[in-house]
C-alpha cells in the first residue's frame, strides 16, 4: 500500500484495520486451542450461514474460506495446492477446496498454523454448488457428519422470494435444533438465540452505515481493498458484543477520515465499483495498480458475501429469529440470479457516482465468474459505463501475470483519462 | 525349418513416431541394440518412419530384409505403413525402460507435448499410469519455445540453465501464461540462465505432479527427449530427492520397448508355426 | 528547422519505430526482431529510422515509447500503452476506423474507437482463449515452415480441417493430431488460422463490431488470417503493409500531440 | 444390424436435437403446440407434457456452432455445453422454444439461466430449484409448491389449466418411457455387443426430443426385436463411463473407446431421463412426482444425497454391473465431475478396480491422446 498519508496520521486512521487483525488472531488462537478446550468445531461457509444458531450451542465456527484466504495472503497457498493436486485434484478446481482439503491432511502445517478438523460440517447450499462438493470431500476425508440447509436460489428477476422457499429454509433450521442438541449435549435456549440475533442485527446496521460512507465524495475509505479487512468480523464474530464494538469503532474512524478529508490515496481522481473476488496472493500489488492512479473504490459486491447488508433484502429480527435467519440465508450474493446481481452493480454506479467498474474474475470460481462477461456487456454496451474485466485467481498465484495485468489496467486508465478530459471540456 | 537356431539372430525394429522426433531402434534377439537413429518427424509420418528406418538399417550394416518384425509406437503409430503391429507408447516406454534399467518401478516419459507417468509391478506390467492434465501440459516443446525466444540452442539449453544461481520463480500452471511470462522476464532483462532454469523448474514441477499421482517408488527411470537435457535431469532429481535413471539410451526407450515386444511376438509366432 | 516526432513500439517479437514530421506526415518506418536485449533493439531500430530518413537526433522533439518493453526505452520521453497507440495508429491510416483488431506476438486486442481515434472500450484475450501470432509461429516451427509461408499455404486449402480446441495449448496438440490422421498440411493450417480467427471474433464481439474494422499488428501481414477473418465476419478489413506499425505510428502521434499541448 | 427399421429415425431425431430442432418445428406446425427447452439433468417433463407443451432436452451443440457470441458474454474457463447453448440462444437456434428452463445442476448452469434471461428479455426463462436436502421432512412439500409455481407459469404461457387427470396420464407415458429405457440399459449391460454405442446413444438421445408417445411406440418394437437378436461377442473389457452426465462427449470419442477394446456397459450420458423409475399416479399426481424425486432419484454427481454413501455406492455399482474397469470421462472445466472423481477413485483404489481419467469437450475433434490412453488401459486389463 502506498504511504501517501503521513505515517503518524496513517497509524491513527488505520486503528480499525489493526483491531480487525487482532480479532482475527485471537479467533485463530481459539481455533488452535479447540483441541485442548474441547470446543466443538463446526465448519461453515461465509455466505449464508446460520452462525447465530451455532453460537447458541457454543459451537466454534471455522470458515475454511477465511483460513484459506489468510494462508494465501501470507503466501502459503502453493504447497497446499500442490499437495491436493498430487492426490488427484484438478488444476481447474476451486483453490479454496484444494487448500482446505490439504490443510487438514496429516501433518500439514499451514502459514497460519495447524487447522483443526471439523466435528460437524454445516452445509448451507446457497449460491455456490462447490460448497456441496467441498463438504463432501471433508466428509469422506474425516467422517464428520454433514448438517444440511438447502437454500433455494433466487429465481425471480424482481427479487421476489416465494413463501415456500422461506418455509423450507426455516423448516430445516427448526429440524436442525434437535440435531444440534444431540451433537453438543446442550439444550436449546431460545432467549440466548434471540440475544445473539439482536447483537447480529446491531452489527449489520453499523456495517451498513460504514459501507454507505462510500457515497461521500471523496470517499473516506476504499470500499474494496480496505473493506476486505473490515468485512472479516461480521463473518466470524457476528452475534457478539465485540463485533458490535468493532463496527462502532470503524464507523467513528471513517467519520474522522471524512471530516479531515483524507482517504486511502492522496487524491480521489477516479471512483470505481468493484465486482469479484480479489487475488489474495498479490493483494497489495493489485491494489497498488489502482492506487497509483489515485483511484478509490466506492462500492463493491464481494465484501458483502457475508450478507447483502445494503440492499434492504433482509433484516434480522430477534422476535422472529428463525424466519429472519432464513431470509438472510436466501439473500446471499451468489444465491442471487445474474440479472439481479447486474442491477445491484448498476445501482452502485449510480448511487455512488462512480466513473467505472472493474471486474476481477476468478478462473476457478465459476459461481462468481460465469456471467461476469455478461455484466460487462450490459454495463459497457447498454449503459456506457467503462468496464474493465481482468482475470487471475483468488488463491493460486500460478494464474497471475503481473505484466499483463498492469498493461490492461494502464490502458484502462488511459481511456478513463480521455473520458474525463472530454467531460470537462463539454 | 528345423533345429534350434531359427530362434537366433532375430532382428526386430521399433519405430517411435513422436510429435517432434521419430526414433528407430534395431534389436537383436530382443536384447542387443544394433542401431538407433532419430530424425524430426515433420508432417509426413510415414516418410519420416521410412527414412529413419533406412538410416538405422544402413547404420547396422545389415540388409533391410533381415528385419523380421516392425513394431510402431508413439503418436503416429497408425501411419507407419510397413508396421507389423502397433502398440501404445506408454507400454513401450515401460518395456524399454525396464530393459535398459531392470530395477525400474516408475517410468516418467517426457516428450515434446506432455508427460506420462506409469508404475509397473515386478513382472513389468503397468499397474497405474497417468498423463499430465491438459492444462498442465507442455513438456520439452515448451522448453524448445523458450530456447527460441531466448536465442539459445536446444542442445545448450540445459547447460546454460545449469549456470543459474538464482532461478526465477515461474509458477504459472499453463504454458500459454508461462510463455508470456518468459517474454516479460526477457523484457525485464533478467539474466538468461535464471529464466531458463526457472522454465526448467516449472516443467519439472508439472511432470512431478503426474509422477506423484501414480506414486513415486524407486527406481525412477526417465525416458524421452528430456534425458538429453542435463538441467532437466538435475532439477528432477533435486525435486524428487532421489537418483533418476537417465542414460542417453533412454531417449530411445519407446523404440527399444517396441522392438523388444516385436521380438516376443515373433518368438511366439515362430514357436507356434514350428 | 523541421521538427520530428518519434514512436517506438517495443513488442514481444518485433520492435518497430516511426517518425512523423510536424505536419503529421509519416516520414519513415523501421522494424527488427526484438530479441533478448530490448534496450539495444529499441536503440537500434530507432537509429535505423533516423538514418533511413536522414534525420538528426536533435531534430526529434519528442519520443513516445509503447509495447511491452516501453519502460525499457531509455531515450523516450514518455510511455503510452499499445492499446491507445494502436487505436491512434489505425485511425491515422484509416480515419474511418471504429474497431481495431490488433494481433501481435503475445496478445490480441479488440478496441473500439471514436471518430478521433480515442479508445472507447477495449478487451484483451483471456489466457484460455488466447489466439495470437505466437501460436501461428508455434505451428510454423513445428512444421518446419517459415512465418510468411504459413498464411500462403493455408490459402490453398480446399477441405479445411476443424481445430476446435479453445486454448492455444490444446489447439497446438490438436494440430499435431490432425497430422496423425493424415490430413493435408494446407487444410490443417487453414484450420489453425480459422480457429484463431474465431477466437478473435469472440473478443471483437465483446467490444462490439462497428465498421470500419482495421486489422493491425504483425499478424495483419498474414494473408491466411485476413482471409479467415473476412470470411467469418462477412465484412472487409482494412489492412496495409503499414498496419504492423500502427503501434509506433500511434505513439508518434501522441508525441506530436503532447508537444502541441505543451506549446499551447 | 441394419434390419432394425426404426434405427434411422432415432438417429435422425438425435442428430436434429443438436442444433436444428426441425422435428420440433414440424411438431409445432402440425399440432399448433408450444415447445419448451430444458437444460440437463433432471426435469419434470410431465408438467409441460400434460399442458400439451413439448419438452425438449438441450444437450449442447456438439461443436456444431461457432462460439463467438458466447465468448463475448461468458468466461473461457467454463464448460462447452453452457457456451454452445448460450450461443444457440443468442443466434436464434433456440427461437423454436417458447420457454427455456434451467435447474440447479451446477454454478455455471445456474448463472447461465440468468444471462439467458437478460439477453432474451421477452422469452419465458425459468429456473427450478430442486431440493438437495431430501431427508428433510419439508423437502417434498417444498418441491410440490415449486412444481405448482412452475405449472402456474406454464399455464400462463399456454393459457390452459393443469388438470390432474392429464398429469396422471403424462406420468404414465413417461413411466413407460423410463421402463423401456431401463430395459434397454439392462439389455446392453448383459449383451453389449447387440448394439453399437452410437446406436444406443441416438436411441437414448432421441427420447429427449421426440414426443413421448411416438418414442415409446418405436422403442417398444425396437427393444423386442433387439432382445431376439443374436450377434457375436468380442473379447473386450467391460467399462463403466462415469462423469458425462451433462455435457455430452462427441460420439466419435465413445467410438474410440469402444474400438480400443472396450464395451461401454454403463454411461451417465442423458441420465436424467431414466432416473426415477415408476412414479405413482394414484392420489395427487403432482405430489407423487415431487415425492418420487425426493425419494428415488439416482445418486448422481450433481445431486447431493445426505443419506447415500458415495463410496459404498460406487463399489456396489461396479460389482453389480460386473465392470472390468471404470473410465472417468469428465467435461473440461466441469468441476462437479472432478470432485466426485476424487471420492470414487479412492474407493476404486481400495477395491483394486482399474480406472482411467480422461477429459473432453463436446466439440473435440482429436482423439489420438485419448486413444493411446484407452488402448493402454485395455491392454493393461486384458493382458493381466
Ligand atoms: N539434443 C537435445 N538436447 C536437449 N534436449 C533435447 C534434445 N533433443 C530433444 N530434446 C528435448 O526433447 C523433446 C522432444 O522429445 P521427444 O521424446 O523426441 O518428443 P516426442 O516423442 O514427443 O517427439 C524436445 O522438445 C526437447 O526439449
Ligand atoms: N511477414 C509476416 N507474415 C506473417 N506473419 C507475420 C509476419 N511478420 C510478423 N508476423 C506475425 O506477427 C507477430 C508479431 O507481431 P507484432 O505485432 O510485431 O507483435 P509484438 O508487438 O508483440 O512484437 C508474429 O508472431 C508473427 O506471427
Ligand atoms: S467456487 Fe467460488 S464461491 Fe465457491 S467455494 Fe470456491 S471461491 Fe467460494
Ligand atoms: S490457456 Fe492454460 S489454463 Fe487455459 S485452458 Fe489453456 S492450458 Fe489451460
Ligand atoms: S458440464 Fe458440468 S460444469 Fe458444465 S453445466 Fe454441466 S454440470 Fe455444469
Amino acid at each position: 500500500m502506498p504511504e501517501l498519508v503521513a505515517e503518524p496520521m496513517r497509524k491513527e486512521l488505520d486503528k480499525a484495520k489493526r483491531m480487525q487483525g487482532d480479532m482475527l488472531l485471537s479467533y485463530f488462537d481459539a481455533l488452535s486451542k479447540s483441541g485442548v478446550t474441547g470446543t466443538k468445531i463446526g465448519y461453515s461457509f461465509v455466505m449464508a450461514n446460520p452462525i447465530e444458531l451455532l453460537a447458541t450451542f457454543d459451537i466454534l465456527p471455522l470458515f475454511p474460506e477465511i483460513t484459506s484466504l489468510n494462508i494465501s495472503y501470507r503466501g502459503g497457498a502453493p504447497p497446499l495446492i500442490a499437495q491436493a493436486e498430487e492426490v488427484g485434484y484438478s488444476t481447474d478446481a476451486c483453490g479454496y477446496v484444494k487448500m482446505g482439503v490439504a490443510s487438514i491432511m496429516d501433518k500439514t502445517k499451514t502459514s497460519i498454523g495447524y487447522i483443526p478438523k471439523p466435528d460437524i460440517l454445516f452445509l448451507s447450499y446457497s449460491g455456490c454448488q462447490i460448497y456441496i462438493h467441498w463438504w463432501e470431500q471433508y466428509h469422506y476425508q474425516t467422517g464428520a457428519p454433514i448438517f444440511t440447509i438447502d437454500v433455494p436460489y433466487l429465481r425471480d428477476y424482481d427479487r421476489h422470494v416465494p413463501k415456500h422457499d422461506i418455509e423450507y429454509v426455516a423448516g430445516q433450521l427448526e429440524e436442525m435444533i434437535p440435531k444440534l442438541e444431540a451433537a453438543t449435549g446442550k439444550r436449546f435456549n431460545e432467549d440466548k438465540l434471540k440475544e445473539i440475533v439482536r447483537l447480529s442485527g446491531k452489527a449489520w446496521d453499523l456495517w451498513k452505515e460504514c459501507v454507505e460512507m462510500g457515497k461521500l465524495k471523496p470517499t473516506p475509505f476504499d470500499a474494496y481493498f480496505e473493506s476486505i479487512y473490515y468485512m472479516a468480523p461480521i463473518t466470524f464474530a457476528r452475534g457478539s458484543q465485540k463485533c458490535v464494538d468493532f463496527y462502532k469503532f470503524l464507523l467513528d474512524e471513517l467519520k474522522l477520515r471524512a471530516e479531515r478529508g483524507i482517504g486511502p490515496t492522496e487524491r480521489e481522481d477516479y471512483r470505481l465499483v468493484f465486482e469479484g473476488v480479489p487475488n489474495y496472493p498479490f493483494f497489495k500489488k493489485f491494489w497498488g495498480l489502482f492506487s497509483h492512479y489515485n483511484a478509490r473504490c466506492v462500492a463493491s459486491t464481494y465484501p458483502k458475501v457475508a450478507g447483502l447488508v445494503d440492499t434492504g433484502s433482509f433484516r434480522l429480527n430477534p422476535e422472529k429469529p428463525i424466519e429472519s435467519i432464513a431470509e438472510y440465508m436466501i439473500h446471499a450474493y451468489c444465491n442471487w440470479n445474474m440479472p439481479v446481481r447486474t442491477h445491484l452493480i448498476e445501482r452502485y454506479v449510480k448511487d455512488y457516482r462512480a466513473d467505472a467498474v472493474v471486474i476481477h474474475s476468478i478462473k476457478s470460481c465459476r459461481s462468481f465468474s460465469m456471467g461476469q462477461g455478461d455484466i460487462r456487456e450490459y454495463l459497457a454496451k447498454e449503459l456506457d459505463v467503462p468496464t474493465l474485466l481482468v482475470e487471475s485467481d483468488h488463491v493460486d498465484p500460478r494464474y497471475y501475470s503481473e505484466a499483463q495485468m498492469k498493461n490492461r489496467i494502464d490502458a484502462f486508465f488511459e481511456t478513463l483519462a480521455l473520458r474525463k478530459n472530454r467531460s470537462q471540456i463539454n | 525349418m528345423g533345429g534350434e537356431n531359427f530362434l537366433e539372430n532375430m532382428i526386430t525394429a521399433g519405430i517411435d513416431i513422436g510429435t517432434k522426433n521419430t526414433k528407430v531402434v534395431l534389436l537383436e534377439d530382443g536384447q542387443k541394440i544394433l542401431a538407433k537413429e532419430n530424425a524430426a518427424t515433420g508432417y509426413d509420418f510415414n516418410k519420416a518412419a521410412e527414412q529413419t528406418f533406412n538410416k538405422a538399417v544402413l547404420e547396422s550394416g545389415l540388409n533391410r530384409d533381415v528385419v523380421e518384425y516392425v513394431v510402431s509406437t508413439g503418436f503416429g503409430r497408425y501411419r507407419v505403413s510397413f508396421r507389423d503391429i502397433n502398440v501404445t507408447d506408454i507400454t513401450t516406454n515401460a518395456k524399454g525402460a525396464r530393459l535398459l534399467h531392470p530395477n525400474t518401478s516408475c517410468i516418467l516419459d517426457v516428450g515434446a507435448g506432455n508427460a506420462r507417468a506409469s508404475k509397473i509391478d515386478e513382472n513389468g506390467r503397468i499397474v497405474k499410469f497417468r498423463s499430465t492434465e491438459k492444462c498442465a501440459a507442455g513438456g520439452g516443446g515448451f522448453l524448445e519455445k523458450i530456447a527460441f525466444y531466448t536465442g539459445v540452442q536446444l542442445g545448450e539449453l540445459g547447460d546454460v540453465a545449469l549456470t543459474s544461481k538464482n532461478p526465477v520463480n515461474m509458477s504459472t500452471i499453463c504454458s500459454v501464461l508461462a510463455e508470456s511470462e518468459v517474454i516479460n522476464l526477457v523484457t525485464q532483462e533478467v539474466p538468461m540462465e535464471d529464466i531458463l532454469m526457472g522454465a526448467h523448474l516449472s516443467v519439472v514441477g508439472r511432470v512431478i505432479l503426474t509422477l506423484r499421482q501414480v506414486g513415486v517408488q524407486p527406481e525412477v527411470t526417465l525416458t524421452g527427449g528430456l534425458v538429453l537435457n542435463s538441467a532437466f535431469v538435475k532439477a528432477l532429481e533435486e525435486k524428487l530427492g532421489m537418483k533418476v535413471n537417465s542414460s542417453k539410451d533412454l531417449y530411445y526407450a519407446g523404440a527399444v520397448g517396441a522392438a523388444s515386444l516385436g521380438y516376443k511376438r515373433l518368438m511366439r509366432k515362430k514357436m507356434s508355426n514350428n | 528547422m523541421t521538427k520530428y516526432f518519434a514512436g517506438v513500439d517495443a513488442g514481444s517479437t518485433y520492435t518497430k519505430a516511426c517518425l512523423l514530421d510536424e505536419n503529421s506526415k509519416l516520414v519513415t518506418t523501421t522494424s527488427d526482431m526484438t530479441g533478448v536485449n530490448i534496450v539495444a533493439a529499441t536503440k537500434k531500430v530507432y537509429q535505423a529510422a533516423l538514418s533511413k530518413a536522414g534525420v538528426r537526433e536533435d531534430e526529434v522533439s519528442y519520443i513516445v515509447g509503447t509495447g511491452y518493453g516501453r519502460y525499457k526505452i531509455t531515450f523516450g520521453n514518455t510511455q503510452v500503452t499499445e492499446i491507445s497507440c494502436h487505436a491512434r495508429g489505425a485511425h491515422y491510416l484509416f480515419p474511418n476506423t471504429r474497431t481495431v483488431l490488433d494481433m501481435g506476438g503475445q496478445d490480441t486486442k479488440a478496441i473500439r474507437v471514436n471518430a478521433r481515434g480515442e479508445v472507447v472500450d477495449f478487451c484483451m484475450n483471456d489466457k484460455c482463449a488466447a489466439g495470437t501470432g505466437r501460436f501461428i509461429e508455434g505451428s510454423a516451427r513445428a512444421l518446419n515452415l517459415g512465418l510468411s509461408e504459413v498464411g500462403e499455404i493455408s490459402l490453398k486449402s480446399t477441405k479445411p480441417v476443424k481445430i476446435s480446441a479453445t486454448c492455444a495449448v490444446f489447439a497446438e496438440m490438436e494440430t499435431q493430431e490432425q497430422l496423425a490422421y493424415g490430413n493435408k498440411l494446407e487444410d490443417i493450417l487453414y484450420g489453425v488460422h480459422s480457429s484463431i480467427a474465431s477466437r478473435s471474433i469472440g473478443l471483437l464481439r465483446r467490444v462490439g463490431i462497428e465498421p470500419e474494422l482495421t486489422f493491425t499488428g504483425g499478424v495483419s501481414l498474414n494473408p491466411g488470417m485476413v482471409r479467415c477473418l473476412q470470411e467469418q465476419l462477412g465484412i472487409k478489413l482494412n489492412t496495409s503493409p503499414l498496419t504492423m506499425f500502427c503501434g509506433a505510428i500511434g505513439a508518434a502521434e501522441f508525441a506530436l500531440e503532447k508537444t502541441l499541448a505543451v506549446a499551447i | 444390424m441394419e434390419t432394425l427399421s426404426f434405427k434411422s429415425s432415432f438417429a435422425q431425431a438425435a442428430e436434429d436435437s443438436y442444433t436444428n430442432f426441425d422435428t420440433v418445428k414440424e411438431w409445432k406446425r402440425e399440432t399448433g403446440g408450444l415447445a419448451l427447452g430444458y437444460f440437463p439433468v433432471y426435469f419434470p417433463e410431465e408438467l409441460p407434457h400434460s399442458l400439451g407443451i413439448l419438452p425438449v432436452g438441450l444437450y449442447g451443440a456438439s461443436g456444431g456452432v461457432a462460439l463467438d457470441m458466447a465468448t463475448a458474454h461468458t468466461q473461457s474457463f467454463v464448460c462447452s455445453i453452457t457456451r454452445s447453448v448460450f450461443q444457440m440462444a443468442l443466434q436464434g437456434n433456440l427461437d423454436v422454444f417458447d420457454g427455456l428452463i434451467f435447474s440447479n445442476i451446477c454454478d455455471v448452469a445456474r448463472n447461465l439461466s440468468g444471462i439467458t434471461k437478460r439477453n432474451l428479455q421477452k422469452r419465458y426463462v425459468d429456473y427450478i430449484h430442486l431440493p438437495i436436502n431430501n431427508n428433510s421432512s419439508y423437502a417434498t412439500k417444498y418441491l410440490n409448491d415449486e412444481y405448482l409455481r412452475v405449472s402456474a407459469a406454464l399455464e400462463k404461457l399456454v393459457g390452459k389449466k393443469l388438470e390432474t387427470r392429464q398429469l396422471a396420464k403424462s406420468i404414465r407415458a413417461y413411466n413407460e418411457r423410463r421402463r423401456l429405457q431401463l430395459e434397454l440399459v439392462n439389455l446392453r449391460r448383459s449383451k453389449p455387443w447387440l448394439l453399437d454405442y452410437t446406436e444406443w446413444y441416438s436411441i437414448m438421445r432421441s427420447g429427449s426430443i421426440m414426443p413421448v408417445e411416438h418414442y415409446v411406440d418405436q422403442l417398444q418394437r425396437y427393444v423386442s426385436e433387439l432382445a431376439a437378436k443374436d450377434a457375436k461377442a468380442m473379447d473386450r473389457i467391460r467399462v463403466a463411463v462415469v462423469g458425462n452426465f451433462c455435457e455430452q462427449p462427441p460420439l466419435m470419442l465413445m467410438k474410440v473407446i469402444e474400438d480400443a477394446g472396450c464395451y461401454i456397459i454403463n454411461d451417465e450420458g442423458l441420465l436424467g431421463s431414466r432416473w426415477l423409475g415408476n412414479v405413482e399416479t394414484k392420489g395427487d399426481p403432482l405430489f407423487s412426482l415431487a415425492q418420487a424425486y425426493v425419494q428415488n432419484a439416482e445418486p448422481l454427481t450433481v445431486r447431493f444425497h445426505p443419506d447415500i454413501n458415495k463410496q459404498s455406492y460406487i463399489a456396489n455399482f461396479v460389482r453389480n454391473i460386473k465392470a472390468d474397469g471404470v473410465i472417468f470421462l469428465t467435461p473440461k472445466f466441469c468441476e462437479p465431475a472432478l470432485y466426485d472423481y476424487m471420492i470414487y477413485k479412492s474407493t476404486l483404489d481400495e477395491i483394486k478396480m482399474p480406472y482411467l481419467h480422461l477429459e473432453y469437450e463436446e466439440s473435440s475433434s482429436s482423439f489420438e491422446h485419448i486413444r493411446t490412453m484407452v488402448e493402454t488401459f485395455a491392454e493393461s486389463i486384458l493382458f493381466d
